[in-house]
């Protein structure tokens, strides 16, 4: 089916999110959508799929004009998208996962659905356990299930929003198969990353938005140089390595093992020395946040010591992990980072040590003016933080450390900051590294990890690899072993806890 | 006390909890759809009042229970609205209008206390209530108690056994994601609310004609049911058939209370009737108590075995209240 | 000071009524005010003292004003000595509080203002002999001694049970509630004994308490159920003691299902309106004598400080100017029961003494030898339910 | 300046709005809405003994709401206020009752008797937090069921232990003797002293949670706990704290009435008052500056209302109405503004 859409206009209070967008694309093909974060790429997408409504503008099918006032028009249409995060049922079990949404009759349709989901499964040689609970899938088979459910639906045009973000790439390559497939079958794809190879292996012709506005289109074989100019407007570059001389060990891990109800890691051995940057990679869900959570103390080991500055923190809680100079910085700013409702200065007035019991406004004013300088901030000390754009949040965020830290962990640091903040971020970072602080970091961009980490730790459905150093180390290799290889025994076994 | 004494307060223990099974059940239905409506004490006084009025003044119980009904949906949309549409705290709006719609109750109802009313009559069933232990036990009621057995089967089977069931517990748990599969989100909301609104209503009408027929303005003796029958939906881990188990928990315990006074005079009278209260604080402790800090640390602490058993007991005594409970969900 | 109550009883409720009854001379009118515990028009307690206290104020052309719900519950934050006042800012010149639970509000209230009369119905501050007498000039209390009215309805039940056993669906546990109780059964036995002609073992007597005036749901016993609890075991006639009448209403039910069940409403004379066809007839207070003679003295400055426990008027008890008690027959009522209870009640007036020994206390301690007469205190102030009545005597420590 | 002005129309409207459906009640009940207000307004300030008495009632209030407001900062819905009330007046009572007929100096009694319901509340608030930091039990549920526990509780007492010589009774325990009353002003039944305790709670609460590091971090663990925590705040001992404190000002409340307003133990001791300081502190939207003011009108209301059976024939229960109409119109009206305000944002973009 050709889908036309003209003169999309989006806008979120004061962002104009997407901004007089007209793209056409025509059946059978595989459209890929290019931008920076923030573009406005998920925004045109959930308007074609009916989640939002464009403030102005029209989507054209087959050249009739198509009003879609909620999802449930545009799965008539048969229009389905797959979600950045998926959207779907953890607590409930795959098979009612995907019967959700089936549109007819009052009883359950238990055996067709089980049918249809086993034989569509076998079609694209995808291995789905219909009565497991979904929270123990992996991102990449939940989305395998959420492709299925939207072909048995018989979804014509697919939307896949950024699919690639933490799957492994045996799943990376399965999907990519699927997607050729389906095209070749007639059915529309869109496909949105904002990772050029992505595009360049898979994509039939591709658009790029740049903040809200459509810049341009291309078309095989692409000059990649363009492409980044009408992403980012100009050329970036994150710079070369910074490389800072390392000191004394901070951090000890000793045959670490944490476990939860679905995963359990053991085994870790590591040190990280004053200075040194040591990132975490995998696909989400793999045990990188437990470890990091574990060597904050948020969760207790069951097994194994963690050493901070030669004192033995094992079983002790954050706070004294924080009182000895190791801080943690979460992914999601406004469920753990940041309190909703209080403005910067509060924020400042908290993060600090605080002086006797009354507030001293004045001091706190001029300590958050401060620090909104110099870690330009776009926004005032009385606005709220929920206020702030993504990567001021950020911003504010690394503003509230506490000065002279021993170990920051983070979750995510760049996540839904574009490149320029991005590279920002880590200088401050490595700023803090010159002064002697160790950091210890998971990320889903392969880019990011080798770029600033000294050594990486890979990590795949609960097991960890040796620490291999950043400097050797290629995306391709790691690619290899976040997918599994090069992992001795077989992968699934890491989530027998769970069942 | 003879078996046939047992069998029939057993009996009168089925009959007393209907109206709070009612209670618990449409309260269950609205919380699976991620609504929370805390007014329900407040609600079953004044249908409870308002159907009483009504009924007098017609001559005629159904419109008593019409009254009833209407008055439950009516205070249940108010909640939804002001969730739904005004994006107010449920909790808060709830509260308001438990205090409010008592008072009203009161008020309103000053003109028709002690009146005498009409009153539901027993429909004890053909054949089966002849039936020697079973027939006392389960056929001879008003039609209300056999409407509640009937509600219970059905409330399961439609949460847990239909597909618009399916969804309705989508939304209550996921709203999003049931919305990008086509559910009206919204529009399902406020028509759980609604029903439920109304099963609420239908207790005050179950009072005020059958089970505590009359009205008699503050001391009707009704005032709490609708915070028992909140916390029998939690106790009950929005399954209707747990729910109702509550209510026929509740009612025992309160018949007990009055058959073991004269065998256990050394136990106050308040004892027996309160104990409900501790017993649903104790069960809300259990199915919490897995998800709380300092257990999962205490636990990561245990040697393997022991915390692998720990972990299982707990995960199974667990309920799970629907996720997007009491929030709000902003369809574009 | 106060009449001996023994002989001022019955004989004060006439000569007050007679009074009230003769003299209409107008007086400059009298203004007093009435404090409610309950609703004014709860078919009950409350109701028999604002319907008598109007009946009054017609009689004495006086003006009558009233709050109802006078208790904390209903509203918060004030006391009846406040709504005193603010009745007597209004121009009241006596104050009657309708309950014992006012009691400490009234004698504040008394002593607080020695120039208004103050009318404390249900209890015994004024009372020499009693055991909480103060000595405030201003202050009355009026009762009715319902005692009679019990035992005429438990006679009523006795000669209707068909199973011989009768329960007594009472309140919370004091010496009132013990004493009512126990009058009942003394009026059951005495007719089942003399005029059944049956042995007392045969007669169940049991009193089940819920543990508060009305329900209180999750906190007292639910009288509902009490009330099916009874009739399903083959109690056929219930007594309430309580302020609501599930009683009646459940012995409608029951009777609806073709069961030949009986009930005996509490307090107000026409709450057999409620469901007469199971309807026993009603022990009621007629508060009219009382307030009459108190309210006149007042009228005509001829108060004094007096303890009235007022009986009903033998030569017709249901007088409403001159009976503080009376029995009123209900429709269930049968015409050979019915004849009993008058025979049973001509008795009474030729002075049968119930509370008369031999008796004993439920724990079998002698509580009156043979032949002895208990005195008003000791009817006052009964310790526990007697000899043959089932049920809890003390409220639990 | 325009938003001042924006603010008081905003409150204006919404009183009128529920002014307005009070009035349709009025009217449903067959009575003039004017005669109404107008008793209302005369049986609550219509005279000094009038306004005495309603700052009687208006000390307890204050003393729940300014507790109130403590756990709602913390995120909290403490419905266990009320149980909490009772809680500390039993001890209160309890304290007294040993010591009344000892030759114990009252201002010692009065002051131990205090301490013993501000620690009464504080226990009964600190199960409901235990409840919910350590068990995980919703403090709206965990709450209410100890609510219920805490009104058998006293039930059991006045009509068990401490019953009166002679009849248990609604009327509560034995009154104590007139030197163990809280002295009140001559002529009224007011007590500068609860007044005093009154007022002076509100300013700690008011200072607490505006001008210190202590109500800042509550605020921060209310709205969002995993962060408070990141951001090294002890979060459960503050939520526990914060269940004390508001249980300390609840118990006082109940030592109040049984010191100041009732002079012994009744069983509605509690007069729901925990219910109404709920209800106001929603309506002041949790801002401790406007809790005295908006506390002193409900409690003229309740006394106010007196006047409606007296003169109307009407049931006081109007007051209550008339309460939650304010607070519901509040919610409702502010929820429609905020709907307007984007509404009308998102027209400039078009
Ligand atoms: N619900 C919302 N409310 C307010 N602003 C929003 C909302 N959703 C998106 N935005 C803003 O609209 C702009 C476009 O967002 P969008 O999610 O489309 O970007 P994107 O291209 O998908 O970025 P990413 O690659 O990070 O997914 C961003 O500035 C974003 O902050
Ligand atoms: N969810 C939201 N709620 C309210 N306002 C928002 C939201 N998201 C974005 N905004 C507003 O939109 C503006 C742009 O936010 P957005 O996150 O799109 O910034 P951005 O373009 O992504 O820049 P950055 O790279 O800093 O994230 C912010 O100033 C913010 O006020
Ligand atoms: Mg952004
Ligand atoms: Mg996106």
């Amino acid at each position: 089916m050709k889908i036309e859409l003209r003169n999309i206009h989006k806008f979120f209070g004061p962002v104009h999110a997407n901004n007089n967008i007209t793209l056409s694309i025509p059946s059978g093909s595989i459209q890929g959508l290019l931008g920076e974060n923030g573009a406005g790429k998920s925004t045109l997408m959930k308007i074609l799929s009916g989640y939002l409504r464009p403030d102005r503008g029209e989507i054209l099918l087959d050249g009739k004009p198509l009003v879609l006032n909620s999802p449930a028009d545009a799965i008539r249409a048969g229009i389905g998208m797959l979600h950045q995060d998926p959207l779907d049922f953890p607590p409930m079990k795959v098979l009612d996962n995907f019967m959700m949404g089936y549109p007819r009759g009052l009883g359950l349709p238990k055996r067709e659905a089980r049918e249809a989901l086993l034989s569509l499964a076998e079609q694209f040689g995808f291995s789905l356990d219909p009565d497991a609970y979904v929270d123990t899938l992996t991102i990449g088979e939940r989305q395998q299930l959420e492709i299925l459910r939207l072909l048995w639906l018989g979804a014509k045009i697919l939307i896949f929003d950024e699919p690639t973000t933490g799957i492994s790439a045996q799943q990376k390559e399965k999907l990519f198969a699927a997607l050729r497939r389906l095209a070749s079958e007639g059915k529309t794809i869109i496909f949105v990353t904002h990772k050029l190879e992505e595009v360049e292996v898979l994509c039939d012709r591709v658009a790029v938005l740049r903040a809200g506005k459509l810049v341009g289109e291309a078309y095989p074989p692409y000059n990649l140089d363009d492409l980044v100019r009408m992403m980012f407007g100009k050329v970036i570059s994150k710079g070369k390595r910074i490389e800072i001389p390392l000191g004394k060990p901070v951090l000890q891990v000793k045959d670490l093992a944490v476990e939860d109800y679905r995963l359990r890691i053991e085994g870790v051995n590591l040190e990280v020395r004053e200075g040194e940057v040591i990132g975490l990679a995998g696909m989400e869900g793999s045990g990188q946040r437990h470890l990091l959570r574990a060597c904050a103390g948020l969760i207790r080991p069951v097994g194994g010591e963690i050493w901070v500055d030669g004192e033995n923190m094992t079983g002790k809680t954050y706070h004294s992990f924080l009182r000895k100079g190791v801080a943690y910085l979460p992914a999601d700013r406004m469920k753990e980072g940041l309190v909703p409702g209080l403005t910067l200065s509060e924020h400042f007035a908290l993060a600090q040590e605080q002086t006797g019991f009354v507030i001293d406004r004045a001091a706190v004013l001029k300590r958050t003016e401060e620090h909104i300088k110099r870690f330009n901030i776009r926004g005032r000390p009385d606005s709220t933080v929920e206020s702030l754009s993504g990567g001021n949040q950020q911003r504010a965020l690394l503003a509230l450390l506490r000065p002279n830290l021993r170990l920051i962990l983070m979750e995510h640091p760049t996540r839904g900051l574009d490149m320029e903040s991005a590279i920002w971020v880590w200088n401050t970072l490595k700023e803090r590294c010159r002064q002697r602080t160790a950091i210890f970091f998971m990320s889903s961009d392969l880019e990011e990890i080798l770029h600033y980490s000294d050594r990486i730790l890979v990590f795949f459905g609960g097991r960890v690899s040796e620490p291999l150093d950043a400097r050797t180390t290629t995306v391709e290799q790691l690619g290899q072993l976040i997918g599994g290889r090069g992992f001795e025994s077989q992968p699934e076994a890491a989530r027998e806890v769970a069942k | 006390m003879s078996s046939h004494e047992i069998i029939i307060g057993l009996a009168g223990v089925l009959f007393t909890a209907a109206p709070i099974v009612f209670a618990t059940i449409g309260e269950t239905f609205t919380e699976r759809a991620g609504v929370i409506n805390l007014s329900v004490n407040g609600t079953i006084l004044l249908s409870a009042m308002s159907s009483f009025a009504v009924a007098v003044s017609t001559h005629s119980i159904f419109w008593g229970f019409v009254a009833g009904i209407v008055v439950g949906m009516g205070v249940a949309l108010t909640v939804a609205f002001s969730s739904i549409a005004l994006k107010q705290s449920q909790v808060a709006v709830g509260f308001v209008l438990t205090l409010m719609t008592r008072d009203l109750a009161y008020f309103l109802g000053n003109p028709y206390m002690g009146l005498q009313g009409p009153r539901v009559h027993n429909w004890p069933i053909p054949v089966l209530s002849k039936i020697p232990v079973l027939g006392t036990l389960l056929f001879n009621f008003d039609p209300l108690t056999y409407f509640s057995f009937i509600l219970i089967i059905a409330a399961w089977w439609w949460i847990f056994h239909t597909r618009p069931g399916l969804i309705l517990r989508a939304i209550g748990e996921r709203p999003a994601a049931a919305y990008v599969r086509g559910a009206p989100v919204n529009k399902l909301r406020y028509l759980y609310t609604a029903l439920g609104g109304a099963l609420v209503g239908l207790a005050g009408p179950t009072y005020s004609l059958s089970v505590k027929a009359g009205w008699k303005g503050t001391i009707s003796g009704l005032d709490g049911i609708g915070w028992i029958a909140l916390a029998l939906t939690i106790f009950g881990g929005w399954d209707p058939v747990r729910g109702a188990f509550g209510a026929y928990l509740f009612a025992l315990l309160q018949w007990l209370g009055l058959v073991l006074q004269p065998y256990m005079p050394n136990i106050p009278s308040q004892v027996l009737q309160v104990a409900p209260f501790p017993l649903m604080i104790l069960t809300l402790l259990f199915v919490n108590i897995g998800n709380t800090e300092w257990v999962k640390r205490t636990l990561a602490g245990l040697p393997p075995d022991a915390r692998r058993w720990a972990t299982r007991i707990l995960r199974w005594m667990q309920v799970v209240p629907p996720s997007a409970l009491g929030t709000t969900f902003e369809e574009e | 000071g106060g009449q001996q109550p023994t002989k001022a009883a019955p004989a004060g409720g006439n000569q007050g009524g007679n009074q009230g009854g003769s003299q209409q001379t107008g007086a400059k009118q009298l203004t007093f005010g009435i404090l409610l515990v309950g609703p004014y028009n709860d078919h009950g307690w409350s109701q028999a003292h604002y319907d008598a206290a109007q009946t009054v104020a017609k009689k004495l052309n006086a003006k009558m004003l009233y709050v109802d719900k006078v208790n904390p519950a209903d509203r918060p934050g004030t006391t009846a000595e406040q709504l005193a006042e603010d009745l007597v800012s209004k121009g009241a010149k006596v104050i009657i509080f309708n309950s014992d639970d006012m009691k400490d509000s009234a004698l504040a209230f008394a002593q607080a203002h020695p120039d208004i009369y103050v009318i404390h119905a249900s209890g015994d501050n004024a009372w020499k002999e009693g055991k909480d007498y103060k000595n405030l000039p201003n202050l009355s209390n009026v009762m009715g001694k319902m005692i009679y009215g019990k035992m005429i309805a438990g006679c009523a039940a006795a000669m209707t049970t068909q199973t011989g056993k009768i329960g007594y669906l009472g309140p919370l546990i004091n010496d009132e509630t013990r004493r009512l109780a126990s009058s009942a059964y003394l009026g059951a036995k005495y007719c089942w004994e003399h005029y059944r002609n049956k042995d007392p073992k045969d007669l169940k007597f049991k009193v089940t308490w819920i543990g508060f005036w009305f329900n209180i749901p999750g906190v007292t016993s639910d009288p509902t159920q009490v009330a099916d609890d009874f009739f399903n075991n083959g109690y056929d006639v219930v007594l309430s003691g309580i302020d609501t009448t599930e009683a009646l209403v459940e012995a409608k039910k029951f009777h609806d299902q073709g069961k030949k069940v009986y009930a005996v409403p509490y307090d107000y004379r026409d709450a057999c309106e409620e469901a007469p066809e199971v309807c026993l007839g009603v022990p009621y207070f007629n508060w009219v004598p009382g307030y009459t003679k108190l309210l006149k003295s007042a009228q005509d400055g001829t108060w004094k400080s007096t303890f009235l426990w007022l009986g009903p008027d033998w030569n017709n008890i249901n007088d409403p100017d001159t009976s503080s008690i009376g029995f009123e027959p209900g429709d269930a009522l049968s015409d050979a029961a019915s004849d009993a209870v008058t025979k049973f009640e001509t008795e009474l007036a030729n002075g049968l003494q119930l509370w008369k020994g031999p008796l004993k206390l439920q724990d079998g301690t002698l509580y009156l030898k043979d032949g002895q007469v208990a005195t008003d205190q000791q009817i006052w102030y009964l310790p526990q339910l007697l000899e043959g009545m089932e049920g809890q005597s003390v409220p639990q420590k | 300046m325009s938003k001042q002005l924006e603010r008081w129309g905003f409150v204006l409207l919404a009183t009128l709005v529920a002014l307005i459906f009070t009035s349709f009640v009025l009217v449903l009940a067959g009575a003039s809405p004017v005669a109404a207000y107008w008793y209302i307004l005369k049986g609550s300030l219509g005279s000094w003994t009038k306004i005495s008495d309603v700052m009687v009632a208006w000390v307890p209030l204050l003393l729940a709401t300014a507790g109130l407001l403590v756990t709602f900062a913390a995120g909290q819905w403490n419905i266990g206020v009320e149980g909490q009330i009772v809680l500390g007046a039993i001890f209160t009572t309890w304290v007294m009752r040993s010591l009344q007929h000892t030759n114990t100096p009252a201002a010692i009694v009065l002051i131990l008797a205090f301490i013993a319901g501000a620690f009464g509340g504080a226990i009964w608030s600190a199960f409901a937090g235990i409840l919910k930091v350590y068990g995980g039990v919703n403090e709206i549920f965990g709450g209410l069921g100890l609510d219920f526990v805490a009104v058998a509780l006293i039930l059991w007492l006045i009509f068990g232990p401490w019953k009166r010589p002679g009849i248990g009774s609604m009327s509560g325990t034995e009154p104590f003797p007139h030197r163990l009353w809280l002295p009140t002003i001559h002529g009224t039944r007011l007590s500068l002293w609860a007044l005093a305790i009154g007022l002076v709670s509100i300013g700690v609460v008011y200072f607490l949670l505006t001008g210190t590091y202590f109500g800042l971090k509550l605020k921060a663990v209310g709205r969002n706990p995993k962060a408070a925590y990141l951001m090294g705040i002890p979060t459960t001992k503050y939520l526990m704290g914060a269940f004390i404190i508001s249980g300390i000002f609840a118990g006082l409340a109940g030592a109040v009435q049984v010191t100041a307003v009732y002079h012994r133990l009744i069983p509605a001791i509690s007069s729901g008052y925990g219910w109404l300081g709920l209800m106001v502190s929603m309506l002041i939207n949790f801002q401790a500056a406007w809790a005295a003011p908006v506390t002193f009108f409900f409690a003229a209301l309740n006394i106010g209302s007196i006047q409606l059976p007296i003169m109307l024939k009407l049931d006081s229960s109007l007051s209550g109405v008339l309460q939650g109409a304010l607070v519901l119109s509040f919610l409702l009206l502010e929820g429609a503004r905020r709907r307007w305000v984007k509404r009308r944002e998102e027209a400039k973009n078009e």
